[in-house]
């Protein structure tokens, strides 16, 4: 065994034969922001023998402030987050096989991705990729560790195919708007929390120590000194279409995804979420007003400037974004906002 | 009588981390719709719920002494 | 406000006015290992004005797994710990003045350092620094986080002069052996998590949020998904020759340090611990037998080889380090073992 | 009866995560001394105690029905 991992190896949990497990695995990363980032360092540092990381993105200013991957000089250069990643992980650690992604992880490139892995992590920004990937892991028996935080408020919860509740039991649907870091903001010690779980659990799928998994949901709040631990056995739904008898996977299915169109010769992407439903236009404007950002809107609608762009929202959640063609850019933009 | 808990942004609209209610005999759904309506929550229907620990779904119903605790899925990574 | 910060400023705990008094403000980490490298990246991410690192060792393999600043390149430049964090500190954030200093966190150190600053966080890994900074921090009125870690296991405890107890209050003794990360392991979501703790709570320090300071002692076993939260208030000791009424600083005094000598012309260093007293030989040689260290011994002594030095340790806690004449790098070893 | 749980290394040196045990009236510190004779525990002097997640002293005399949780400081960093 090599010198690199010895204090690794001394753990109990791990052991020899746990690194050696460790080294032949493959890990998926869905997402190279703040959680993905971190999860990535952790793993390639701990010795996982292959990382797909995947992340749509480019390296911007305000990612430094917690994306432990990054420099100045990845912001300088606009770097896709999944290529600058790629770069720093090589230079910790040159023993592990790193897979760059750049581009949007749909259920098409999970449906590729997900059949060739040992475990998957959440590191996304949005309920609408994470409830691909929930049902990608059903339908190829994966586990993967569910990650998210806000402000100073974190969450992870562990999900084993066939064996505890799924996402979409706990859920049953996606939230119209969640909390994300562009509305709520986050600070560093909040996201470094959130890894710590998901990576000692993925590290336990690695050395297959099925037992010592959590099976509690896991939500902390660091500044209000609060740490919740749910247990979970209740929450399986037997009539689950992600988990249950007759299950369909539906959010494998485009048709249930948010759609994206360029409107021809305007310089603007229109965005329909998959779930028509009422948002409160006048939360959203008071949130978005605390925020800085200059709002206009009437009953009907809000306009929202954001840096280069604009941004339309109507009542049913649909959204112009005024200045860009690009699909995934504008996705971006509209999920940083409604989650 | 019971303790309900507060967490992430709900804490911040309503102000408290915690507030004593009567829900006796009241489903997790009927509690929501009541404090909902009173502190102008917004979307209780995907918060998950907590009953002594242990995930309770909207239709269960809460008995006396019970503390609940509201927990807000968060989409931020 | 900078548009890097942007994220933090929106966290209503930090604000424009917490961002601006963190870019005022001086952090002392004693320690460049695993807390240290941590503790340092989320600081500097987070845009404080000043960082003083110190630290006595340099980069080697067996770091990498866990220590997040380092690269193969400072392993195979056999960097000082301190450099090579200073180095990647400046490419992530060029805004905060980063002191480095290679050496020992001597009592005279501490003195000439703590002064200065206005939260000192703990990353060292024996007991002995750690009772040297609390009386340093006692002495000018300095908060200071404790944390430490091994295994799956760890801990944090917010230190506040004149509120809360300090460390002498909770230990009375410096512990004769403590666990360390050489003895019993470490995986690295072990030590993000004490990091999560310890950064969290600086950064209320630093933005002068008293309330939300933690006043528990916290405890985790991410392995057994353990989480304890201990209340302090009981815990001052009206005694305490650190933080109470009739107080000595005891642990700035180089009397009560660990003493290490070069034995002429022998390439050889003793150790003398502070404090005489018995220590475990059966105990402590099937410990380091099950680690894989080669041992050998009699009722009087024990043998063991590491690496290029020969460690021989009798009864009393007293030991010879043989193949080296560098007293730093003895202590360091010694440590390693002995905590 | 008391519970006793035990973290860390005790743990994996007492063999449970937690033990039950009469210790009412006795003081912490002859509970350790009694644990560390029994089970070939190191150095129980310097672990912390806690009774009922509250910090005790050695001296503190332990209650029926306390749970009492050792947790020895580490100090790897």
């Amino acid at each position: 065994m090599n010198e690199r991992y010895s204090r690794q190896v001394l753990f109990p949990g791990i052991g020899k034969e746990g690194q050696e497990k460790i080294s032949r695995k493959h890990v998926l990363i869905i997402g190279a922001g703040a959680l993905g980032s971190g999860n990535a360092e952790i793993l390639a540092r701990a010795g996982v023998g292959k990382i797909t990381i995947v992340d749509r993105d480019y390296v911007e200013a305000s990612n430094l402030q917690r994306q432990q991957l990054y420099t100045e000089e990845d912001v300088a250069e606009k770097l896709p987050k999944a290529a600058a990643a790629e770069k720093r992980l090589k230079a910790i650690n040159s023993d592990v096989e790193v897979r760059a992604i750049i581009g949007d992880a749909t259920p098409e490139m999970l449906e590729e991705l997900v059949p060739d892995v040992n475990v998957m992590i959440d590191a996304t920004d949005n309920f609408e990729t994470r409830m691909g990937m929930n049902d990608a892991a059903q339908k190829y028996n994966v586990p993967w560790i569910y990650g998210a935080c806000v402000g100073s408020f974190g969450m992870s919860f562990s999900i084993i195919p066939g064996n505890t509740p799924c996402l979409n039991c706990l859920l049953r649907t996606i939230p119209l708007q969640g909390m994300t870091c562009d509305t709520g903001g986050i600070i560093s010690p909040t996201v470094q929390m959130v890894i710590s779980h998901q990576t000692a659990e993925a590290l336990k799928m690695l050395v297959e120590d099925w037992e010592a998994v959590r099976t509690s949901f896991v939500s902390f709040d660091l500044w209000r000194n609060q740490y919740s631990s749910m247990k979970m056995s209740k929450a399986k739904f037997a009539g689950c279409l992600s988990c249950g008898e007759e299950r369909t996977y539906p959010y494998l299915d485009r048709d249930n995804m948010t759609k994206t169109t360029v409107l021809c010769g305007r310089d603007t992407v229109q965005i329909r979420p998959a779930k028509a439903g009422e948002i409160s236009l006048e939360q959203l404007s008071a949130q978005l007003c605390s925020l800085g950002y200059k709002v206009k809107g009437n009953p009907y609608l809000l306009s929202v400037e954001m840096g280069g762009e604009r941004m339309v929202i109507f009542q049913d959640g649909r959204a112009l974004i005024h200045g860009t063609k690009d699909l995934t850019h504008a996705k971006t933009i509209y999920q940083r906002i409604m989650g | 009588m019971n303790k309900v808990l507060f967490f992430a942004h709900l804490r911040d609209v309503v102000g408290e981390e915690s507030l004593m209610v009567e829900a006796s005999g009241k489903t997790v759904a009927e509690l929501k719709a009541e404090l909902a309506g009173k502190y102008d929550l917004p979307r209780l229907e995907t918060v998950m719920t907590a009953i002594n620990e242990e995930f309770a779904s909207n239709d269960e119903v809460i008995q006396d002494g019970d503390e609940i605790a509201l927990i807000p899925p968060v989409s931020g990574g």
